[in-house]
């Protein structure tokens, strides 16, 4: 080893890398994060919730102090149409007293106090700076290029947690070209509202409890993709995420869908007279398991949205972002016993991963994208089919209801046919096995 | 030599927008940053440094979160930093706060050795009152040279330089001797991309806290309640409304009223006699 | 904070800015101007300066109401210099102890009146659009923007005299009321070799870097402009008005202007007298830039360009028909032909 | 709901324009002319793209982006690269 500026060099200040520099700095280590932001959380834009559980691990009680907005106390489910919504979920007092299950979070102000905590811990953070690339050396991943003047830095490891786009698992050939079917365009804005409107219009009791919303069916046109809506102290986070491909077949502006969502009739009420605060963009990545990169290299390890760890069925990224930083720290300090970063050894990373529910998760999941790639008509007949019988059995119309009834089976069987229905669901169940 | 930089932490004015209904700014979110002109500023002071040696201190003063404003500094290629922040200065205006800097700046050059060039923005983006940079010229006695866009025949020995100044007519040279104090427009010079060892010296760096304790500051020189001027109100202005469209059939009669239109407002410039 | 016994400062004091043998216009705005808060404190308005010959300016002064001029007359004070300026106006000051002192907002006047301040540790209001007399405490009650014009404060100075205030130019109407007035000398030894600061060179024309702020009448071209040959049309009725010209940010990103020309969020906020938007289709981030124009003139061809929605003046037609005929009329009407 | 457009959204944005650089470009601008879809024109949540008909060419308003990355994945000529550090988009809520 010729030169060494730090033991690691984390990239990216996101909930991967600094749950990855917590861990190091906290263990001794002489970590270096470099955010290309302002400050850690300007470029980061959460379509999803910040779940509880591997944040406490990390960081007991963090939401004692941490910029939370809400502690999720109901999360809906939508299938809706343009006219109609049929809606399920749960509303559960187990999730409105310590220790939470979920918060909804504004990224710009949480991961900027989570930044504050891996400094405190004794991790060294450089914003304002973007790493270029990998300084591969015989082979072995040595240290990172900056674009800054002098910008070369040495380490015994590299933990990429550089998002979505990640350019360095990319320029290592462990990651694939992206193509636009399997990543995810998330539009989304903040929409001020005051604490009250927002207790009143979503049934909450105080400005503690919050609530979800996640929307999907064929007011989607057909489009993959899933809207929501979450709420935060006194404003909405309104948004929606869709494949790529499909806005591009579908000659659809991201921004016109956001629009027309805001302004359906079962949307609006809720956010009604807001003033919007925000519009933000980001990607998701959504291929699931079977995009997965391999996450290590000799003296480099992936993490997070660099490593496609989303779990779309869920809506969880950022949970899986933070187990994969720690798992990957944890394997630096194991390699450090022996002074050795080799692949062999931080090959260990990725088999933890898929010894916890991060990659159990995505490979329960792993058949789902293609399947919903192949047979789009799952995402909207058949909530049609859900939204039609259900307006059917609730309208008072004088039709007795053993017709009704009848009625609705004539349309499964007539939308569908019966084998065409056991073949759909013949084929979940064996995608989802 | 010694350069010593005054900065402000200001709410970044782009992006602070007027709620028309209570008639209040919309301040929620909106990133504190540093000063814009006053990056010019510790930008000259850098680039000076790195042509004649000496170092580069910076003085902000503010609460304690505008520590952050002092570490982009170092980050700029500063060398010592000091946040001068303590309860006394609430609601001081421009007077109390020359006088506020100044006194640390004399704790300062106690500390870090006299100071060869003084360097300030030459307004801050939130108040707009160009005054704090001439105070506190005024109280060292030293040449104020304002709306600085060039700095010229800098002279180390015997202790000149010569500065580009700009006026509505068009700009002129300034002579000076050292200790002189500079306020700079953005035109100076193009911020550079600093260089990555100047970021991990200044995350490695912290910064000195100043106050009335650690320095000769005097309570009754700060604060609201010694300053002359006080605020009695603010407010936004009235939003601007859709005005008049002027319709005619041919161009020059358009024009021809246009011009009757706007006779008067010509008139009181003394466009028009 | 310096006690003073503030009943012994009497009269409305306005400084008169000189440059090359001529008196800024500013300063006649704002002594008509004194006069009005002269009436309310029921003083008289005074007027004062000093520099090489300046004497000479007491008839204009006194056509504008000037009860009183002070000078100091030195060759030393040829060229304006801050410190010697300001040590001569100090003396002034602290001898005749005025209640009032304006002074313009301009490049020369800003530099002056903070440092006159400090030294005699009174209150500055800086960059104000409006003056007024609280008709209770009769303290001068003076309004300025902040927030570059989101913002409106008016600010006072109770226990400090003078009551100092830098005043926008362009914001009072100029009016004659002669008065018959008499010329006050005042001597001031200078230490000359107190000061270390000459000037070395002037450079009256301008040159590749602009300060739109300087200008009351900006003239700027958008997309709309078509190309950037026609960027020439709207530099030439700035030319006629006496103002400048700008861009709007698609204008400079297709190459036709510089950046240091664009007007908006991304670029410099004005503030002139008339504000000349010329195929801008105004989009809230230009609006932002320049929406405190006092008069905005508009012209495009959409109808429902937002430029409309805060135009003083809209025109609807083509920039590239209306531009040259505009600049050839307004030539002739003033006098330019 | 009043419906708001795209530029009238990005005004509420926070950004540090980088004036010195653009981070966005085309690798090969004759292939636009040839582009069916044009894709980049409607599918960028900012709108940074737009086909300029009589230069025959697309214009890129690079510092409205907001760093989604979605032009890449869409569009194989797009150039993209990051905002020099601290440039670009800031996000105030996230």
């Amino acid at each position: 080893m010729s030169k060494k500026d730090f033991d690691v060099i984390v990239v990216g200040a996101g909930p991967a890398g600094m749950a990855a520099a917590y861990v190091l700095a906290k263990a001794g280590v002489d970590v270096i994060v470099i955010e290309r932001g302002k400050f850690p959380g300007s470029k980061n834009v959460m379509g999803g919730i910040f779940y509880r559980k591997p944040m406490d691990d990390l960081i007991p009680e963090f939401y004692k102090e941490a910029p939370i907005e809400r502690h999720i106390v109901e999360q809906r489910m939508w299938l809706m149409d343009d006219v109609s919504h049929f809606s399920m979920g749960i509303k559960t007092q187990k999730h409105n007293s310590e220790p939470y299950n979920c918060f909804s979070v504004l990224r710009a102000q949480f991961d900027k106090w989570f930044s504050k905590k891996v400094v405190e811990a004794g991790a060294l953070l450089i914003n304002e700076t973007v790493v270029t690339e990998p300084i591969v050396e015989n082979g072995k991943v040595v240290g990172v290029r900056t674009d800054r003047p002098q910008g070369d830095l040495y380490a015994d490891c590299v933990i990429a947690a550089d998002g979505v786009q990640s350019f360095l698992a990319k320029s290592l050939g462990l990651r694939k070209k992206i193509t636009p079917n399997k990543v995810a365009l998330g539009v989304k804005e903040i929409i001020g509202l005051s604490e009250e409107q927002v207790n009143d219009r979503f049934g909450i009791k105080d400005s503690k409890e919050g609530v979800t919303i996640e929307i999907t069916g064929p007011f989607l046109k057909g489009m993959e993709g899933m809207a929501w809506m979450y709420t935060n102290k006194n404003s909405v986070s309104i948004g929606i995420g869709v494949i790529i491909d499909d806005l591009i077949n579908h000659n659809m502006n991201p921004n016109d869908l956001l629009e027309s969502l805001k302004n359906h009739p079962s949307v609006l009420p809720l956010i009604e007279g807001g003033e919007t605060r925000e519009y933000l963009a980001h990607v998701i990545p959504e291929g699931g398991y079977k995009s997965v990169p391999r996450m290590y290299a000799d003296g480099f390890m992936v993490a997070g949205d660099a490593a496609m760890l989303v779990d779309s069925v869920h809506r969880e990224g950022s949970n899986l972002a933070v187990e994969s930083g720690k798992l990957a720290a944890k394997t630096y300090l194991e390699a450090r016993e022996s002074g050795d970063f080799s692949e062999k050894t931080l090959s260990r990373y990725q088999e933890k991963l898929e010894e916890t529910y991060v990659l159990q998760d995505l490979r329960y999941y792993k058949n789902l994208p293609e399947l919903l790639e192949e047979k789009r008509y799952l995402l909207t007949e058949y909530p049609q089919f859900l939204i039609d019988a259900m307006t059917e059995i609730y309208t008072v119309d004088g039709v007795p209801k053993p017709e009704k009834f009848r009625k609705i089976k004539g349309e499964l069987k007539s939308r569908f046919g019966y084998i065409g229905l056991a073949k759909d669901l013949y084929t979940i169940w064996r995608k989802l096995r | 030599m010694h350069f010593l930089v005054f900065i402000k932490q200001v709410p970044d004015a782009a992006q602070v927008r007027v709620d028309y209904e209570t008639g209040t700014l919309i301040r929620e979110g909106v990133p504190a940053i540093i000063n814009p002109f006053d990056k010019h500023a510790i930008e000259a002071a850098v680039r000076l440094k790195n042509q004649f040696g000496g170092k580069v201190s910076v003085v902000c003063m503010g609460p304690p979160m505008a520590e952050d404003a002092l570490k982009e500094a170092m980050s700029m290629g500063a060398d010592k930093a000091f946040l001068l922040s303590d309860r006394i200065f609430a609601g001081s205006d421009t007077l109390a706060t020359s006088y506020a800097l100044w006194a640390a700046a004399k704790q300062i050059i106690k500390e870090e050795g006299p100071v060869d060039v003084f360097f300030a923005g030459k307004q801050a983006i939130d108040g707009d009152t160009a005054q704090t940079g001439p105070g506190i010229a005024t109280r060292f006695n030293v040449p104020l040279i304002t709306y600085v866009v060039d700095i010229k025949n800098v002279d180390p020995e015997k202790k000149t330089l010569e500065l580009v100044r700009l006026l509505e007519s068009g700009q002129e040279v300034i002579q000076t001797t050292m200790p002189c104090f500079l306020t700079v427009e953005e035109e100076l010079n193009t911020l550079s991309y600093a260089p990555l060892p100047y970021l991990i010296r200044a995350a490695k760096t912290s910064v000195k806290v100043l106050n009335s304790k650690n320095t000769e500051i005097e309570a009754e020189y700060c604060g609201l309640k010694n300053s002359p001027t006080k605020v009695r109100k603010a407010f936004t202005p009235p939003k601007r409304e859709r005005g008049e469209m002027i319709e005619g059939d041919s161009v020059d009669g358009i024009i021809n009223q246009l011009y009757e239109k706007i006779e008067p407002v010509l008139k009181t410039m003394g466009k028009v006699q | 904070m310096i006690k003073q016994d503030i009943s012994k400062y009497k009269h409305v004091w306005v400084f008169i800015e000189h440059e090359n043998g001529e008196v800024a216009r500013v300063s006649f705005e704002l002594l008509t101007k004194a006069r009005e808060l002269a009436k309310d404190l029921g003083c008289e308005v005074h007027a004062f300066t000093v520099g090489d010959k300046v004497e000479q300016f007491a008839d204009e002064v006194f056509k504008y109401g000037a009860k009183k001029f002070f000078v100091i007359e030195d060759p030393f004070l040829k060229d304006y210099i801050t410190e010697p300026y300001r040590d001569a106006i100090v003396h002034l000051i602290e001898k005749h102890k005025p209640e009032v002192v304006l002074i313009g907002a301009t490049t020369l006047g800003r530099d002056l009146a903070g440092t006159i301040a400090t030294v005699l540790q009174t209150g500055l209001t800086a960059d104000t659009t409006a003056l007024d007399i609280d008709p209770k405490t009769k303290n001068l009650l003076m309004t300025r923007p902040t927030f570059g014009g989101n913002l409106m404060a008016t600010i006072f100075c109770p226990d400090n005299r003078p009551q100092m205030s830098t005043s926008r130019p362009g914001v009072y109407k100029a009016i004659e009321e002669p008065a018959k007035g008499q010329v006050v000398k005042e001597e001031f030894e200078f230490d000359k070799s107190k000061y270390t600061k000459q000037i070395i060179e002037k450079i009256i024309e301008e040159g590749e870097k602009v300060n739109l702020g300087f200008y009351d009448i900006v003239v700027s071209g958008g997309f709309g402009m078509g190309s950037k040959e026609n960027m020439k049309l709207i530099q030439e009725l700035a030319d006629v008005l006496g103002g400048t010209w700008a861009a709007s940010r698609k204008a400079v990103q297709a190459g036709w202007a510089p950046q240091t020309r664009q007007v908006g969020q991304t670029g410099q906020t004005v503030h002139p007298k008339i504000y000349i938007a010329c195929g801008i289709s105004g989009a809230i981030q230009h609006q932002a830039g320049m929406k405190s124009s006092e008069v905005i003139i508009a012209i495009n061809k959409d109808p429902d360009a937002p430029i409309f929605e805060i135009a003083t003046y809209g025109i609807m037609g083509d920039v590239i028909e209306v531009l040259p005929k505009m600049t050839q009329m307004f030539k002739e009407k003033l006098g330019k032909a | 709901m009043k419906k708001l457009r795209i530029e009238d959204k990005l005004y509420l944005v926070g950004y540090n324009v980088d004036h010195e650089y653009s981070h966005l470009g085309i690798s090969d601008s004759e292939a636009c002319k040839t582009c069916e879809k044009k894709q980049c024109t409607y599918v960028c949540p900012a709108s940074v793209y737009s086909w300029d008909e009589k230069e025959q060419k697309i214009n890129i308003n690079y510092d409205a982006c907001l760093e989604c990355g979605t032009c890449r994945f869409a569009c194989d000529y797009i150039t993209w690269k990051y905002p020099r550090g601290g440039f670009g988009v800031a996000y105030k809520f996230g």
